[in-house]
């Protein structure tokens, strides 16, 4: 298992904020995992595209398409952030 | 040294004060409070909601802190944030950071400012009458942040 | 923009509040303030006076706003410096600056802090238990002063 | 007359803060002025010595050696500055 966080528009975009799911085979990486997200459908292709400039983060710490992602791990998709 | 992220206000002067009196070494305090405005491109606000990344936030904010304590001489330094709704004049966002002198103190308050502005993971949300816009990222932003990363290159 | 000469301290929070409420385009106020350090070249400092040029000080003050307007956006300063007897974590001087963005709002204020260090006519009297002292001018202060007429030759 | 100003450890090593005197004659600038001034005993030799590091104001202007000084200003001089 592992926990999927939206957050923002995203979140708006997807109509969930937050998942659990097992970890879907060959989706070793955060690329990889996004690449399997883009095919549960038109608004999850839409936003997980390789296109959208999007960021994510394993266990808390930003994070990259090489980084690895593992049964348990907190992994989450978010818009660039605009706090402050 | 110390985040908070909270719907509540905050009292700029109550946190100076409690920092001028933990550390008589203090002699600069420099401090920076983000406000909301009313215009924002073009569209006037009615109110302001702020979204956030619980667990992440203080983990993040607190890295951005302890990698200006590696840069400059930083005595304490704290940062509220605050989340929820939030109509325009209101405080956003506060940092404070004390040292011996002011320009260290001046330094890494705005450079705590413009990493929190790219690392942390908040998100804005505008709320007109025209319905709820998510505000977009800066392209100024990430300028700013990497202002401080040519700095380190250029040995300045 | 105003200008205070002051035995009384001062409260940031309420000066803070009133800049916030008279212009809702304000969306950045940075600030410093000055305190008393108990540690000051090696003597442990008991209290210390304050002595001031009445008259000259606003308008040099005044001076060093205006110069700041001109080169950043300045939407509304403060200036708050204490005289007469302060004690080691009293605090000394107040700076504020609001500006619609924060990078302004930090240039100007830093600005500001360096030229009253250079141009304001104040005098620091330490008071130790073995006697009184007049504090040296400082030549770091000259220094982050002429940083900026440095920024002006260049065209930064 | 002119208005004469002593700050910080000047007024002290004076022991004056403030006086009134007539220009003296061929004092017209700043300079020469602190020049007559260094007349007036050990302790103005030693404070208004040209070696010196004394700041000085006409009308609450910083001014220098080639400011001019008439009649009625206010003339004041000081050690460097140590607010904030």
């Amino acid at each position: 298992m592992i926990t999927l966080l939206y957050f923002a528009r995203l979140r708006e975009a997807l109509g969930t904020g937050r998942e659990q799911i097992d970890l879907p085979a060959g989706a070793s990486t955060l690329g990889t995992l996004r690449a399997q997200l883009s095919q549960r459908g038109e608004a999850w292709a839409r936003e997980m595209a390789a296109g959208r400039n999007l960021r994510a983060a394993v266990n808390q710490e930003i994070a990259g398409p090489d980084t690895p992602v593992k049964d348990g791990d907190e992994v989450a998709f978010f818009p660039p952030v605009t706090g402050g | 040294m110390d985040v908070r992220v909270q719907e509540q206000d905050f009292d700029i002067s109550a946190e100076i004060a409690a920092m001028r009196s933990g550390n008589p070494k203090i002699g600069a305090i420099a401090s920076f409070v983000g406000v909301v405005r009313d215009i924002n491109e073009g569209d006037s606000v009615a109110t302001m909601s702020l979204e956030h990344y619980p667990g992440m936030t203080e983990k993040s904010i607190a890295a951005i802190i302890t990698e200006a304590r590696g840069r400059w001489e930083v005595l304490d330094a704290l940062v509220i944030h605050r989340v929820g709704t939030l109509k325009p004049t209101d405080q956003i966002v506060l940092v404070i950071v004390a040292s011996t002198h002011r320009g260290d103190a001046f330094a890494a308050c705005e450079f705590i400012m413009d990493y929190l502005k790219t690392r942390a993971p908040f998100w804005k949300k505008e709320i007109t009458p025209q319905g709820g816009r998510w505000v977009d990222a800066r392209v100024t932003d990430d300028r700013a942040a990497q202002r401080w990363e040519r700095d380190d290159k250029q040995g300045k």
